[in-house]
């Protein structure tokens, strides 16, 4: 029986080894890129519409992954800094009249805020119990946008223009698909090289042991904190541009399940491993449409099959790794 | 000598790829204290939690009583009455000195027997009494030493695993606590012992093993050992 | 005096730990703590690097009151420790492990990262320079990219001791260094140890049980019964000292009763 | 209704709400206990009770009628056939995961949690199921408060079940080395504690008492669906933290007191019902913030 | 051309509102094989697809382009309100007609680029029978519970700008969660502010609970339910405490004269009988293919000049015209009350 999963697993982690050369992952990522940037000539519509889903929950992701793989820290309202992004949009250019790019500097003050209130009086706190209170604090926003008119309550915002660059009205399927595939670039370049820096290693000397750090002269709460803000961005980098794809949001767009499902992304993919994020993004969003014609039964299929997986890979399907 | 109680037999253990132990031969023979030296890395905690079935042997058998415990789970040597105080004492945080005591008789059934095992624990150990309702984990390192020996005592051990009892003690309890080692073993009970205090442990032990990167090194009568000049050199130092 | 502290008194839940501490240690010298176990000594290396906040008293450090200061404050002041139990950053490369000490002493942040400035560049190199000028001096070079928890035991100790020196510390404190070290790993110790002050002008403070060493290293030793300061001196003073005797090193003959 | 009515009757229906939270928070906080895991699945443990106690009050109704004899009995068998869920659960899903990263562990969970939901789901084809008994409508009045017969069984049942726990895990050797197992496995096994089996245990009775928690709060409330653990889980959650979780009385007094705060959040003039959960929320992040272990939790002393 | 034409339907199939979905697209369903067996639209066959819009807004929209991608040239559903909402712009930059059979709340008008035509009766008009209704029972004092979705929160809102606009008190305004089970707060409050008669904007899962608990909290005064709470299965729920319950709702089939047959196709087809959404979403259909019919073409825009002008000529539900925010020109809401553990019809 060992044996049967230690050659899988075997072959699995020869293949991951064969890509751990910075140089290797580099052709890789540009080779996946191209085809990316070819693939909607390919695909019709909807194969686009998902994609362009699954590279919103890659930025999503890869932002949450600062967070609870970087840091360490357990945060299961993330949905609240995606929503903040959405809504600081819908409401400036919706019941303000501003300009999309004009909008987006205060959408991200905003997010960095939301981060450091959520963040600043609480990250004292054991990871599970901090889960709680980012848990609590996602309700919290989700349950002011469903009852403030000023996020149009309920029914949310709708009429949310579409942005215009240089002339270019960006709105097409094909457009934003265009957009997201260079945020999630952006947003992958923007992680490799936080990884790789004091800051991203000070996020690992804290999720690893938190008063050994602080010996180290590390302001656990300020490095925290930063991790927070830092996610915080990409969710609300993704809100901005998920509002405007939708052109209409509503308070159902940031519930628990979404930062749930996004969290999934993570830690299935595997937490700190940029590869094995985005491979968790693309599962979680690809999955169950790939068994919509199982109707009722696909979300019990993907359940299954999502638990299948964490038993085969316990630490996610690539995990970071080291030696 | 008699029939030993505790025997292992070319033993090999591994963590993952890495091989601890390659093949270990030891016995120990009833009311003796035996002694496990070795410099650091050399597989003597290893070749204890192997015996505890913390790490299982890979290769090789280990009789307890003549019977084979090689395949048994921790809990079930244990009731056996192999008693295993691990490195770095592990007193349950967050439960008093008391609770920790009582655990340690958790397969004691007779609520006489263990009342009475407790009141002998704060015979030996007056400070555990009078520490009883305090939080072990927040004991200093000597008296958590005396817990974590108390605990096993609870237990009514026939054979006592001992892993550096005198790791990090001031040096006055080291000598304390080796006395009460020998103490228990002349009341009756058959000691393990691995120590780096090599001169101490030459001095309560009657055979000593002297492990080197897995394997057994040398071997012999603890006072023989006591006196071999390649011994003195690699573990005595000046 | 580079560390002075007057009348430290620390409670945990009505039990005195620290009893009106009064202690220093001189810039450039080698001073140790010795006592018996839960004197204290732990809990007054935690008091000085703001783990624990004692009650009452003063701490001052190179004129700055260090007293209930932040851990990563008094670091930044210039005061470096280790811990009794070694408290690597297990699933990380030594390097990284030494880097963490350059932690204080550089500054980029989260947009000299995504952005790659060049100042950010400069630093980075900066750091990796005194992470190798640490790991050579206590001579982990060669282990710079394995695992720290790899590592053989005594290695991980040498490893703590150079991320504590890439702090850039003024006075290093050392809890037990010595503990579960092999005679040969020991004598190697206290040569780096005698580096540490004359290489690097860094005081050091250290806690330890091992009298051979103790004696051997320190300028000045300092002991600590029940929370109080009961001797202070040079080895030969302390190793005679009818106080020490009875609380700390127990009687040679006591040992004949085995 | 005048003030003091009001008020009386807050507490009352806060009580009500708060048994069914607690005995769901104590699941929570003993699962935590032993393998350290947020069993995200532990709401849906509870919906599946609730479909168990319908199934056999259905099956037996014909026989002994669906009284209060008919859900007792409904109530037994399905805290023993849930507790022995649980423990499936605990075996297939959780065990394995125990040496993997600890947020792993946490997936496996909502996998689970997703697994049972759409089970429910598929047999039940997303419908209400109602939940008939015969227990009637009646209660006590006083003046214009109201206290229904149903209310005062469900809660005193909850109690007896949650004294019964505390005894357990208070008095017996099990219960203590519940609490052992929880801070270090290995030297329980050296102990010759065995450790899986405890771990069983805590799975039992955890989902039993969810099971328990399940039935009662579908006779009461008449109806069950498959999505009826998803909110009160959540909640739950919330209760076994504010009380500090790992703690057994915590945990009680956490579903007691977020029960009553969601009662008298809604009656706070310049709250609302639409602000109850922001107010519930929000009380629990200061009281973290204040009290970073919960109310009972134990602050955890690190020895350096 | 022997190409099919293709239609989406886009209903909740699976999900919490999975019943009301499968039977508004089996109503569709039973419409377009009518259409087919009498040869059919245009000459050419009717296909439909399921858009499967989970009553969840970022599904719906997956769906929504699943349609459009395989080249729908019309669309008939949208039940749940916050999911049509986001699908409004898919359509909308495609120009597609887009028949709402279900959704009404107005807050759908603004949102709609022109391709969309909402043929069950809005918010405002419910708001407005449900107002008038209290006043002729005599109520002065209600209270108004919703859900925090977007159909119940924008209906309460609209009774309670109406009710109060009319001289008359909403005594309190009460919102609760979707899949909470405890409400003994809510129906304190309730009881305390004195509140003569109740009425629940929501679905009728939830709604179900509420009566049963607001009688059992020992409320004596009236219920009154909106058109989310229809369905039979209330009195299931409810138990006995859903009698003497009034509904505002659009027709169902067992109360429009003209659906006999309907009824006996459906039942004959699927074996159970019409759920409450199953008629309009028939109408939906038939009106989506007389307009391309009308309009001799498929052409999108050609069609909903068509629907712009449809002239009132009577269908299923009724006959059927729109306003110029192409919402029905008619309100066509019934009042029902509960008898026995079932619907019966009170006044039109
Ligand atoms: N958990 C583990 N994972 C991997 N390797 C281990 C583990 N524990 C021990 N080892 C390795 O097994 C070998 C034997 O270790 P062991 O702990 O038995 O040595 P020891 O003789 O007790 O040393 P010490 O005196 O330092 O306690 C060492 O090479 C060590 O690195
Ligand atoms: N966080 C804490 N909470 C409560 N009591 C503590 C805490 N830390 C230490 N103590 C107590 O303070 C006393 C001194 O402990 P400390 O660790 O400083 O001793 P030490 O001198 O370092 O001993 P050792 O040589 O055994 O390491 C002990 O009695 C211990 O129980
Ligand atoms: C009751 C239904 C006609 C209302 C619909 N579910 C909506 O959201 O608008
Ligand atoms: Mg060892
Ligand atoms: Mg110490």
């Amino acid at each position: 029986m060992s044996t049967a999963t230690g050659t899988t697993t075997g072959l699995v982690d020869r293949l991951y080894a064969a890509f751990d050369s910075p140089r290797r992952q580099m052709l890789l990522m540009v080779a996946i890129v191209v085809v990316m940037a070819v693939l909607p000539m390919l695909m019709g519509r909807y194969a686009t519409t998902i994609m362009t889903n699954a590279l919103l929950y890659v930025v999503l992701a890869l932002g949450l992954n600062i967070v609870v793989g970087y840091a360490g820290l357990l945060d299961l309202g993330y949905a609240a800094f995606f929503a903040v992004g959405a809504y600081s949009i819908g409401i400036l250019t919706v019941q303000f009249d501003w300009n999309f790019w004009l909008a987006i500097p205060p959408a991200l003050v905003a997010a960095c805020m939301a981060g450091v209130i959520i963040g600043g009086p609480t990250l004292r706190l054991r990871s599970d119990y901090l889960a709680i209170v980012t848990l609590g604090f996602g309700e919290i926003v989700r349950f002011s946008a469903r009852n403030l008119e000023i996020t149009g309550r309920a029914s949310g915002l709708s009429n949310i223009p579409e942005p215009n660059f240089f002339g270019y009205v960006i709105n097409s399927y094909v457009d934003f698909y265009y957009v997201f595939l260079l945020l999630a670039v952006i947003a992958v370049i923007a992680s490799h090289r936080l990884y790789h820096s004091r800051l991203g290693r000070a996020w690992l000397y804290v999720r690893h042991d938190e008063d050994a750090a602080e010996a180290m002269g590390i302001n656990r709460v300020r490095v925290k904190l930063a991790a927070y803000v830092t996610g915080s961005v990409f969710g609300a980098v993704g809100g901005i541009f998920f509002s405007v794809n939708l052109g209409a949001i509503s308070p159902e767009s940031f519930s628990f399940e979404q930062s749930v499902l996004i969290l999934m992304a993570v830690i299935l993919g595997g937490m700190g491993k940029i590869p094995g994020v985005i491979l968790g993004a693309f599962i979680i969003i690809l999955g169950p449409e790939l068994l919509r014609e199982l109707g009722e039964l696909r979300l019990l299929l993907f359940a299954v099959v999502m638990l299948l997986i964490m038993l085969l890979r316990p630490s996610g399907i690539w995990p970071e790794r080291r030696h | 000598m008699t029939e030993p109680v505790l025997r292992v037999e070319q033993v090999e253990s591994f963590y993952g790829k890495i091989q601890a132990l390659r093949g270990i031969d030891i016995e120990v023979a009833p009311g003796q204290i035996i002694a496990v030296l070795g410099s650091n890395g050399a597989g003597k905690t290893t070749t204890l939690k192997t015996i505890s079935g913390l790490v299982r042997a890979q290769v090789g058998r280990i009789h307890f009583d003549g019977e084979d415990i090689t395949r048994l789970p921790p809990h079930e040597i244990a009731r056996k009455g192999v008693v295993h105080v691990p490195e770095g004492r592990h007193i349950l945080k967050g439960l008093s000195v008391q609770e920790n005591l009582e655990l340690g008789s958790f397969t004691v059934r007779d609520p006489a027997v263990r009342r009475e095992r407790m009141a002998d624990v704060f015979e030996r150990f007056p400070i555990l009494s009078e520490r009883r309702h305090q939080d072990g984990s927040l004991l200093s390192g000597g008296e958590q030493q005396m817990l974590a020996l108390g605990r096993a005592l609870m237990h009514g051990p026939r054979v006592l695993l001992l892993d550096e009892p005198s790791m990090g003690l001031a040096p006055k309890l080291v000598t304390q606590t080796m006395r009460i080692v020998k103490q228990l073993n002349e009341a009756g009970t058959t000691i393990l012992l691995v120590e780096q205090n090599v001169r101490l442990a030459l001095k309560i032990a009657h055979y000593a093993y002297v492990l080197e990167n897995g394997e057994i090194h040398n071997q012999g009568k603890a006072s023989a050992l006591a006196e071999d000049e390649s011994i003195v050199q690699a573990y005595l130092g000046a | 005096m580079l560390l002075n502290l007057e009348q430290v008194t620390l409670r945990f839940a009505g039990n005195t730990v620290l009893d009106k501490v009064d202690f220093g240690v001189e810039a450039n010298t080698l001073a140790s703590l010795i006592g018996p176990n839960g004197a204290g000594k732990t809990s007054l290396f935690n008091s000085i690097t703001g783990f624990y906040r004692p009650q009452e008293g003063r701490i001052e450090f190179a004129g700055e009151r260090v007293l209930r200061r932040k851990p990563h404050k008094v670091t930044q002041l210039g005061i470096a420790r280790t811990f009794q139990n070694v408290r690597l950053f297990r699933e990380m490369s030594v390097m990284e492990n030494v880097m963490a000490g350059m932690h204080c002493r550089t500054r980029a942040g989260a947009f000299g990262a995504v952005l790659r400035t060049p100042g950010q560049r400069a630093e980075e190199r900066y750091i990796a320079e005194v992470a190798h000028d640490c790991m050579r001096f206590v001579g982990v070079d060669e282990y710079a990219d394995r695992l720290a928890t790899n590592l053989a035991y005594g290695y991980q100790r040498l490893v703590e001791i150079a991320r504590a020196l890439a702090t850039q510390p003024r006075l290093i404190l050392l809890d037990e260094p010595a503990a579960g070290l092999n005679a040969t790993e020991k004598a190697s110790l206290i040569e780096l140890i005698r580096r540490i002050r004359d290489e690097r002008g860094i005081a050091v403070l250290l806690i330890e049980h091992d009298m051979g060493l103790v004696m051997q290293v320190s300028e000045r030793i300092n002991v600590l019964d029940y929370g109080r300061i009961i001797a202070n001196g040079n080895a030969e003073e302390i190793k005679n000292n009818p106080r020490v005797i009875e609380a700390y090193l127990g009687q040679e003959d006591e040992e004949m009763v085995l | 209704m005048p003030a003091f009515e009001t008020f009386l009757q807050a507490i009352v229906n806060g009580l009500v709400l708060g048994s069914f939270y607690a005995l769901i928070a104590l699941g929570y906080t003993m699962i935590f206990g032993v393998i350290k895991l947020l069993n995200f699945a532990h709401g849906d443990v509870y919906m599946v009770g609730a479909f168990v106690g319908f199934g056999v009050l259905s099956l037996i109704s014909g026989v002994v009628g669906a009284g209060w004899f008919g859900l007792g009995i409904a109530i037994l068998v399905s805290m023993i056939a849930v507790g022995c869920l649980g423990v499936i659960i605990q075996r297939v899903a959780y065990q394995p995961m125990l040496s993997a990263p600890r947020l792993s562990i946490l997936i496996t969970a909502l996998a689970v949690s997703l697994v049972l939901q759409n089970s429910a789901l598929s047999l039940t084809d997303g419908k209400y199921t109602a939940f008939r008994t015969d227990l009637g409508f009646g209660g006590f009045e006083f003046g214009r408060l109201f206290i229904s017969h149903q209310a005062v069984v469900l809660v005193a049942i909850a109690g007896l079940l949650m004294i019964a726990l505390e005894l357990f895990v208070s008095r017996t050797m099990y219960g203590r080395a519940m609490r052992a197992v929880s801070i270090d496995k290995d030297m329980c096994r050296l102990l010759g504690i065995n450790v899986s089996r405890v771990v069983a245990i805590t799975f039992l009775i955890g989902s039993g008492l969810a099971a328990a928690a399940g039935t009662m709060a579908g006779a009461y409330y008449g109806s069950i669906w498959y999505f009826m653990g998803f909110l009160i889980g959540l909640k739950a959650f919330t209760a076994a933290v504010i009380g500090g979780i790992g703690s057994i009385t915590g945990a009680m007094l956490g579903g007691l007191i977020l029960g009553l705060l969601e009662s008298f959040g809604t009656l706070v003039p310049w709250i609302g019902s639409e602000w109850k959960d922001v107010f519930t929320f929000s009380i629990l992040i200061l009281v973290l913030v204040f009290k970073p272990t919960g109310l009972l939790g134990k602050s955890e002393v690190e020895r350096m | 051309q022997d190409d099919a034409i293709v239609i989406g339907v886009q209903v909740p199939t699976t999900g919490s509102e999975a019943t009301y979905g499968q039977d508004m697209y089996n109503a569709a369903e039973l419409a377009a094989e009518e259409i087919n067996a009498d040869g059919g639209l245009l000459g050419r066959q009717i296909e439909l697809i399921n858009g499967d819009s989970a009553c969840d807004p970022q599904q719906s929209v997956n769906a929504a382009g699943n349609l459009v991608s395989r080249d729908v040239l019309g669309i008939v559903g949208g039940y749940c309100s916050g999911a049509t909402m986001p699908t409004l712009k898919t359509y909308g930059d495609e120009g597609l007609p887009f028949v709402i059979t279900a959704s009404n709340s107005t807050q759908l008008i603004p949102a709609n680029p022109g391709n969309a035509f909402m043929i069950n009766s809005t918010g405002a008009d419910q708001s407005k029978k449900a107002a008038e209704f209290f006043e002729s029972q005599g109520i002065e004092r209600l209270a108004v519970i919703d859900q925090g979705d977007s159909y119940s929160q924008d209906l309460a809102d609209l009774t309670v700008e109406r009710w109060e606009a009319m001289g008359h008190e909403v005594v309190t305004r009460e919102t609760v969660n979707k899949g909470e089970q405890d409400f003994s707060a809510v129906v304190s409050n309730v009881r305390s502010s004195g509140a003569e008669a109740v009425f629940w904007t929501a679905y009728y899962a939830d709604g179900g609970l509420m009566i049963r608990q607001l009688r059992q909290g020992g409320f004596r005064g009236m219920i009154a339910v909106g058109d989310g709470s229809n369905s039979p299965q209330l009195f299931e729920i409810a138990g006995g405490a859903a009698e003497g319950v009034f509904a505002f709702s659009n027709p169902t089939a067992e109360f429009l004269p003209a659906a006999a047959d309907f009824i006996d196709d459906y039942e004959a087809e699927y074996g159970q009988s019409p759920g409450p959404y199953a008629p309009l979403n028939y109408d939906g259909l038939k009106l989506l293919a007389w307009a391309m019919e009308t309009a001799g073409t498929t052409d999108s825009a050609a069609v909903i000049d068509v629907l712009e002008s449809t002239d009132g000529q009577s269908w299923l539900t009724g006959p059927i015209s729109f306003t110029d925010e192409n919402t029905l020109a008619r309100s066509n809401f019934i009042i029902l009350e509960g008898e026995d553990g079932a619907w019966t019809f009170f006044e039109n």
